[in-house]
């Protein structure tokens, strides 16, 4: 049974050494944090991926090709002239399609943001109260039983206040 | 910011705003609400009932101030998302604290948008005709009316304004929800989708704010110059302006940041903890906004008169003697170039941006200097169009007073039940600003 | 493939052209003669009856909501003794480049293959637009529900629709009298003949100044008249090309005879 | 979450059957008239055209109802002992119109010439139903003893759809100016 373990730090550079040192290990770690340390942890880790943006893209893409060809077609389904122009006329077209690009844009990417980042976490529990408010998390995941005790150790080495064993259902 | 306050404070200072509720709250609510359905609903209800003849709308001047309440409201709900997305896309420190209830702000105001398009409709029951949908009659909507353009535009500002809005405020709800108890508790847990701040998250969080912000920033022009297309599409003298565009959204920037000035100024005299978080430095910041934005206005309202004057049409003079030159209108120009263009010159002196004078009384002359604009655009371009038999001069009705005053209520009351919901600051954003707590100081 | 995208530039040509028809069944004119209205108002009074025209009563008509689709307009020239007097009936142009026609988003208002400018009052949704973006304010606004009392109600014409409150309308050309003639001219089998369409105010013009025909029919009065050297259009600079064409007043130079 | 979905789809279903039922059940799709007229009778066992009684379909917009003197025209002779003859008789002799209650009805916005469908040759079945087999004029389908439908919408896409397709049937070609907001309304 592979558990995992979480350290509860109260200042950032202790947790990212402790971070750093446990992912040397070749252990799975996730940072939980009340605020972003995005920065912080790309200063150590280096830059991760970011695959929003392919949502984002598919989006206005799509959101684009939408409002251009919706426009055309509707006007070309039932067609009422009016005013001496053109019945696909393009300025408003190019506005449509403007409008909905932004439209479909947002809601991919906020699709994007809920498949990739909250869908996966729907049943996990919250670790501590804490975490949400003032202390920052590390939770290394995959540690064999008889490991515990060293990982612990290397935590409370670099400042953790409290080390808590989160055992998997 | 003070640094000095702990994360734990922060997060207590805000949620207190929504746990702790006096009978003031309560009381002031109550008036609110019930001068909203007085002022509001009840005129409204009488206007459905008996028709669009209860107003003084008359033949040639259809637009009167229901529509000049819809533009200022779009105008008003401009600066949230600016400072949301523009300050977030360039990392500008200063709107973390202010964010929040800029983008609330946004967000009701779209609420009255959309209630002015209702009050202003004469057949409000078929508003679905104006949205594109297939449908039995087989009919679809005209995609060179800049109405339909008003539809998709204020439908996409509104959609991505609530994404915007509650996508911000899921860390925020996560952290209540550990906190909360009973029906606020799960509403929480339930808005919040799992969040647990992790690093993934937070770098995805990121990335995604990054993205919107950059699709509602270019937005953010588009929607409120399409909105002055209803008016530079037409040939009306006064409406057909090419400059309408910039002239709309600066103006509509302009005062989205008075009221945003305004409201935080309210809000620190009521919730007194929240001057520990909106201090002397925003307002710095904010004022200086104003000021250039009411400089570039004065410019474009110069424009305005002198394109007027130089196209030299007769109907174009006439209509300009109308709004320059005629007793009522003129001393509203005068007092419209005074509160947009002269006030807020003030906020040069530094003393003056956190005082009494620069907090309340700049904000709302700017206010309703910038409603004035939009008056004297409407209805008075209208009452002198081009046969000269047909002029007519606009005399608004109690019912086309009463409504916007009740709407204006019924703005407040929305906003008084949201801050007692959803923190109107917002928190995670308050600690990065902070900072983050290292041990080794540097 | 290449056939369907033949048939797609084909369509696309047809749908960007501007006026989409390029030949119009009719073109339906109106010419006023301004020399010979004299201002009576009998022309007003057709269109009351002819189209349903609510009368909005003592009140109404005091806030100048007076519901006529076609208004005489006059304009006073100078002081007395030395005063000319101008008459000037004024409907809806029925514009071929409207601008009351772009604004409005659920097609209410549109252009038909007769050149009409159509109003449609039940897909009105009352947005005001088409009434703001028109240059000659000839659109009316249904305030309230106007009722026809007992026995009003037994001169209402059943072929016009009685207008619900919230619905703009305007001057149709007596849109119901061409389409009926239409309709004899097809059972028949023949076209509309010059003469056979008579709006209700070109009926009751008591001196003919008023002319209606089909501008596509070179034979027919109105195009003839249309090409008189006293042609003008209303505010013609706008471009809207409106379809009503007024015949100037001579007028003498100096001070008129009658005071 | 999965209560909330439940609620939504059960007040959906509710909403659409409702809607339903209100339009085949409520909306009165086959009124009672004064006199049981059966068209089964006179139009389907006795084959007597529809021009016969209804002589203004082919000359205008409406298609009329025969008056009192076209029924007593047979029904002084046939079956004249009928109760219902005798009634029918009785508004002859009281020299008064019957009063039929209207089936199909337009909305008042609504122009529909019946003289130009019948010209054009549209039969009165496409959109009045297999009258020849009704007792009482009805505007429902019933398929399998459930009243399943009605003969005909009257509503805005149902013209549309004829004017552009089904008309190629009867005329060659899709209707001129067909979609041409004023070719119906007024």
């Amino acid at each position: 049974m592979d558990n995992s373990l979480l350290g509860i730090f109260q200042y950032v550079d202790d947790l990212l050494a402790a971070a750093e040192k446990c992912k040397k290990s070749g252990y799975g770690i996730t940072i939980i944090s009340p605020v972003p340390l995005v920065h912080e942890i790309e200063h150590t880790f280096g830059e991760s991926k970011n695959p929003v943006k392919y949502f984002t893209g598919l989006g206005a893409i799509t959101g684009y090709l939408f409002g251009t060809l919706f426009a055309i077609t509707t006007s070309i389904l039932y067609v009422l002239p009016r005013s001496g122009r053109p019945i696909i006329a393009i300025p408003p077209i190019l506005l449509i399609s403007y409008e909905t690009t932004i439209l479909l844009g947002v809601l991919f990417t906020l699709m994007g943001f809920i498949v990739l980042a909250l869908a996966p976490s729907f049943k996990a529990k919250e670790y501590d109260v804490g975490l949400a408010i003032d202390s920052f998390g590390l939770l290394v995941d995959g540690v064999r039983e008889n490991k515990f005790g060293d990982i612990e150790k290397v935590m409370r080495e670099y400042g953790a206040n409290e080390v808590k064993r989160i055992e998997k259902k | 910011m003070d640094r000095t306050i702990t994360y734990k404070e922060a997060s207590e200072d805000i949620s207190g705003i929504i746990t702790k509720t006096g009978w003031k709250y309560y009381a002031v609510l109550t008036l609110m609400a019930v001068s909203a359905v007085s002022f509001l609903f009840l005129p409204w209800a009488y206007q459905i009932y008996s028709g669009q003849g209860v107003t003084g709308l008359n033949a040639p001047v259809f637009w009167g101030l229901y529509l000049v309440n819809f533009i200022y409201w779009v105008g008003i709900a401009h600066a949230g998302t600016l400072i949301s997305a523009m300050l977030y896309i360039t990392q500008t420190p200063w709107r973390r604290a202010i964010a929040r209830g800029a983008e609330t702000m946004t967000f009701f105001a779209l609420f009255l948008v959309s209630l002015f398009i209702f009050v202003h409709m004469g057949r409000p029951w078929n508003f679905y005709w104006t949205m594109p949908y297939p449908n039995q009659r087989q009919i679809w909507t005209n995609f060179t009316s800049p109405i339909t353009f008003d539809v998709f535009a204020i439908g996409t500002y509104t959609t991505s304004s609530i994404v915007f809005l509650f996508f911000g405020m899921i860390p925020d709800l996560a952290s209540l929800s550990h906190t909360a108890t009973g029906w606020r508790k799960r509403l929480y847990t339930a808005l919040s989708f799992g969040w647990r701040g992790t690093d993934r998250q937070w770098h995805l969080q990121a990335k995604a704010c990054m993205f919107f912000g950059a699709f509602i920033m270019p937005l953010v022009v588009s929607v409120h110059s399409v909105v002055s297309w209803d008016f530079a599409l037409s040939v009306v003298p006064g409406y057909a302006k090419t400059v309408f565009a910039p002239y709309f959204v600066t103006g509509a920037l302009l005062s989205g940041f008075a009221g945003v000035l305004l409201m935080l100024s309210i809000m620190r005299e009521a919730y007194p903890v929240m001057k520990k978080y909106v201090t002397a430095y925003h307002y710095d910041k904010v004022t200086i906004f104003v000021v250039v934005l009411s400089l570039i206005w004065s410019y474009l309202t110069l424009m305005e008169v002198v394109t007027g004057l130089y196209a030299n049409t007769s109907q174009e003079i006439e209509h300009l003697k109308y709004k320059l030159a005629i007793s009522p209108f003129s001393y509203l120009f005068a007092l419209m170039i005074f509160s947009n263009s002269v006030l807020p010159l003030l906020y040069i002196f530094k003393k003056l941006r956190n005082s009494f004078f620069g907090r309340f009384i700049i904000p709302v002359f700017v206010l309703i200097g910038m409603w004035l604009e939009r008056f004297l655009i409407v209805p008075n371009s209208l009452s002198r169009k081009f046969l000269p038999w047909m002029w007519h001069d606009y005399s608004p009705t109690w019912v086309e007073y009463s409504i916007p005053i009740g709407a204006l209520f019924f703005f407040i009351s929305m906003f008084m039940v949201f801050i007692k919901v959803f923190p109107i600051i917002a928190i995670f954003e308050v600690k990065e600003d902070i900072g983050i707590p290292m041990r080794k100081s540097h | 493939m290449a056939g369907f995208l033949e048939r797609i530039t084909e369509r696309w040509k047809v749908y960007r052209e501007p006026g989409f028809f390029k030949k119009l069944d009719h073109k339906w004119t109106m010419v006023i003669d301004l020399d010979k209205c004299n201002g009576c108002g009998a022309c007003v009074l057709a269109c009351y009856a002819e189209n349903n025209l609510p009368v909005v009563g003592k009140d109404e008509c005091a806030m100048s909501r007076a519901f006529s689709w076609l208004r005489i307009e006059r304009y006073i020239d100078g002081e007395y003794p030395d005063v000319k007097v101008k008459f000037i009936p004024v409907m809806c142009q029925h514009c071929s480049k409207a601008p009351c026609e772009t604004g409005c988003p659920v097609y209410a208002t549109y252009h038909n293959q007769d050149g009409l400018n159509v109003q449609v009052y039940n897909r009105c949704v009352g947005t005001f637009t088409c009434a703001t973006y028109c240059p000659y304010d000839v659109r009316r606004f249904n305030w309230r529900s106007y009722k026809f009392e007992q026995p009003l109600d037994h001169q209402l014409n059943p072929d016009v629709t009685v207008r619900e409150m919230g619905v703009m309308e305007k001057c149709t050309f007596c849109i119901q009298r061409i389409r009926a003639a239409k309709d004899k001219a097809k059972d028949e089998g023949r076209t509309v003949q010059d003469g056979e369409v008579l709006p209700a105010c070109v009926q009751s013009c008591p001196t003919g100044a008023m002319i209606f025909g089909d501008l596509l029919d070179p034979n027919s009065k109105a195009a003839k008249l249309a090409k008189s050297p006293r042609r003008y259009r209303l505010l013609e600079e706008l471009n809207a090309d409106p379809s009503v064409i007024y015949l100037k007043r001579v007028m003498k130079e100096g001070p008129s005879k009658h005071g | 979450m999965k209560y909330f979905i439940a609620y939504v789809s059960v007040a959906v279903i509710t909403f659409a059957l409702g809607y339903k039922a209100y339009g085949l059940y409520f909306s009165d799709l086959s009124p009672v008239q004064p006199i049981p007229f059966s068209h089964k009778i006179h139009a389907g066992t006795n084959k007597i055209p529809c021009m016969y009684c209804h002589i203004y379909a082919e000359k205008s917009r409406h298609a009329g109802v025969p008056n009192v003197k076209r029924c007593m025209g047979c029904h002084s002779i046939i079956k004249t002992d009928s109760p219902l003859i005798q009634k029918l008789a009785s508004y002859w002799e009281k020299k008064e119109p019957i009063p039929w209650v209207k089936v199909y009805n337009l909305p008042d916005h609504v122009y529909f010439p019946h003289k130009r469908h019948v010209k054009a040759g549209v039969p009165c079945q496409r959109c009045h139903g297999d009258v020849a087999n009704m007792d009482r004029i009805t505007r429902e389908v019933v398929p399998f003893g459930l009243p399943y439908g009605m003969v005909s919408p009257l509503k805005m896409g149902w013209c549309i759809e004829c004017h552009n397709n089904e008309a190629q049937k009867y005329i060659g070609t899709p209707v001129k100016n067909g979609t041409d907001c004023w070719t119906c309304h007024k």
